[in-house]
């Protein structure tokens, strides 16, 4: 009972607190100064049509950096905690390993190279249309997913996972390097030329990143879910 | 009348959103709530696309795909769940 | 009276139940016991959190910040606080599977989900 | 009509975070708060942000409902059989 009674009166004050944004909250009618240059100067500057990549691999790219190397941790981290110890009592129950059925086994193999060639168009055109990296990691991190439901026998090759992961994430390191100095600073996409505005290959390095951020996330998720599985 | 044909499509989709929750809401079973996931699934599919008409951008149907290739994916893993075989 | 609130901005309405999703969340956190229920809890309150941000950065008839043509005279929605939650979401993901793997340890030593049998560290 | 789009999606919402906080079954509960997430992203694309609303997407309907469930697995009691 004191104890609804102390939840209670926690909510009530964040209550308070949110009714007064709340009640002086007017829709805003332009653009904040900083939103303004990204999108008056963005599309010359960068040549990027979406203007939410352009902010998210240049102008904040070193959050980027920051937020993958946190996913890298937190995979690191689900590893620790769910590895399994030599002198474990009690050994995960064994699985049958009766094949599922007919319209699973069916759907995966019609399903599963489209849903990855799905991923890899949305992270490959991350600079025309909405997606990117994330997006596209995480469509195939659903791939993956699909391929433990199907097959629940199999299991992924953890090492080429952790080598993708390494491989693309050092990359990303290395080529944001080479802006510093072919370029203006840091994770600059103008070390390539910017070519003809919304085409594919357009917009420097910019795809060249996004499809890192992309491998680099699919990995991670993929192995996130078979340390679930198998822990 | 092409107008009204889109209000009309409007309001049906509203009105069966409204009966899945009636289904989530009153559902004694997880299998029925299981299947107003995947009634709504399909709904809100229908219900991007048709703001893409009406804000005449049509890159959002690209959202829209995303969960036409992978909202079937959720009711698979509560299946294997219920079938003790995950 | 009536004709106001046929005219409240889209954003007001997210706004609002934003906040609603926060609330609900703590109240689901704050109240139960079993450890999953209070992730779930924390996953409600992150939805909440995000659709607050977005909210924020709507204007009135704003587009998606997609651009298609050289017309100078679309008004677009500010890209910032996209971006801040698209990468948000995923940190997300990886919050609440390291949340459920500690859940699973606990499990695996005391036997149980509640966290009334965590009482190493009480005074 | 887009009012009313959005105020039938924040009802939603509200509803399906309110069962997952009140229902008793962990199923149900893993469902509802996947619902939420489901019409928070239709509600991105109403506030014109595309992007955020295929990352709820991607991951809402998918990743998250299988991780909670593999974690359901794993805690549950033996003796635990009214999942339906």
């Amino acid at each position: 009972m004191l104890k609804k009674f102390f939840a209670a009166l926690a909510l009530f004050i964040v209550a308070i607190m949110f009714y007064d944004i709340a009640s002086n909250y007017q829709e805003r009618q332009q653009l904040s100064g900083v939103a303004q240059y990204y999108v008056e100067k963005g599309p010359s500057e960068l040549g990027a049509a979406n203007l939410v990549t352009s902010v998210v691999v240049t102008y904040r790219g070193l959050d980027t950096l920051g937020e993958v190397t946190v996913l890298f941790i937190s995979a690191a981290g689900i590893g620790l905690l769910l590895r399994r110890q030599r002198d474990d009592k009690d050994p995960s129950p064994q699985k049958d390993n009766a094949p599922c059925s007919e319209i699973v086994d069916t759907a995966f193999h019609l399903l599963f190279p489209m849903i990855l060639l799905f991923g890899i168009y949305i992270f490959v055109n991350g600079h025309l249309t909405p997606g990117g990296g994330f997006q596209g990691g995480a469509v195939i991190a659903s791939g993956m997913m699909l391929y433990l439901l199907a097959k629940p026998n199999n299991t992924f090759n953890l090492q080429l996972l952790k080598k993708i992961e390494s491989f693309s994430g050092s990359a990303y390191v290395l080529i944001g390097a080479l802006g510093l100095f072919l370029a203006g600073g840091f994770l600059d996409n103008r070390v390539l030329s910017l070519g003809e505005f919304g085409s594919l290959f357009s917009a420097g390095l910019i795809p060249v990143i996004y499809v890192l951020i992309g491998l680099k996330v699919g990995a991670e998720l993929s192995s996130v879910l078979t340390k679930f599985r198998d822990s | 009348m092409a107008e009204a044909i889109l209000n009309l499509s409007i309001l049906l989709i509203l009105l069966s959103i409204g009966i899945g929750l009636i289904r989530l809401v009153k559902g004694n079973t997880v299998l029925d709530r299981v299947i107003a996931l995947d009634l709504l699934t399909l709904v809100s599919m229908a219900l991007i696309i048709i703001i893409a008409h009406i804000n005449n951008r049509f890159i959002y149907i690209d959202v829209a795909l995303v969960y036409g290739l992978l909202s079937f994916l959720g009711v698979l893993a509560v299946a294997r769940y219920l079938e003790k075989r995950l | 009276m009536f004709q106001d609130l046929l005219n409240t901005p889209l954003s007001t309405v997210v706004l609002i139940t934003g906040f609603i999703l926060v609330l609900i969340g703590l109240w689901g956190m704050l109240m139960h016991k079993n450890i999953i229920r209070i992730i779930v809890g924390f996953t409600l309150m992150d939805t909440g959190i995000h659709m607050v941000m977005v909210a924020i950065g709507y204007l009135t008839g704003g587009k998606a910040p997609i651009i298609e043509g050289a017309n100078k005279n679309i008004v677009y929605v500010d890209p910032v606080p996209s971006a801040l939650v698209l990468t948000s979401i995923v940190i997300g993901l990886g919050i609440t599977a390291i949340m459920l793997s500690y859940a699973i340890q606990i499990h695996k030593a005391k036997k149980s989900l509640s966290i009334d049998d965590c009482a190493e560290m009480k005074w | 009509m887009l009012l009313i789009i959005t105020v039938i999606l924040c009802i939603g919402i509200i509803i399906s975070a309110l069962l997952a906080i009140y229902l008793n079954n962990m199923i149900s509960i893993v469902i509802s708060a996947g619902l939420s997430g489901l019409f928070a992203s239709v509600t991105y694309v109403m506030l014109a942000a595309p992007d955020v609303a295929m990352t709820e997407a991607a991951i809402g309907s998918g990743l998250t409902t299988l991780i909670f469930l593999y974690a359901i697995n794993k805690t549950k009691c033996k003796d635990d059989i009214n999942d339906y």
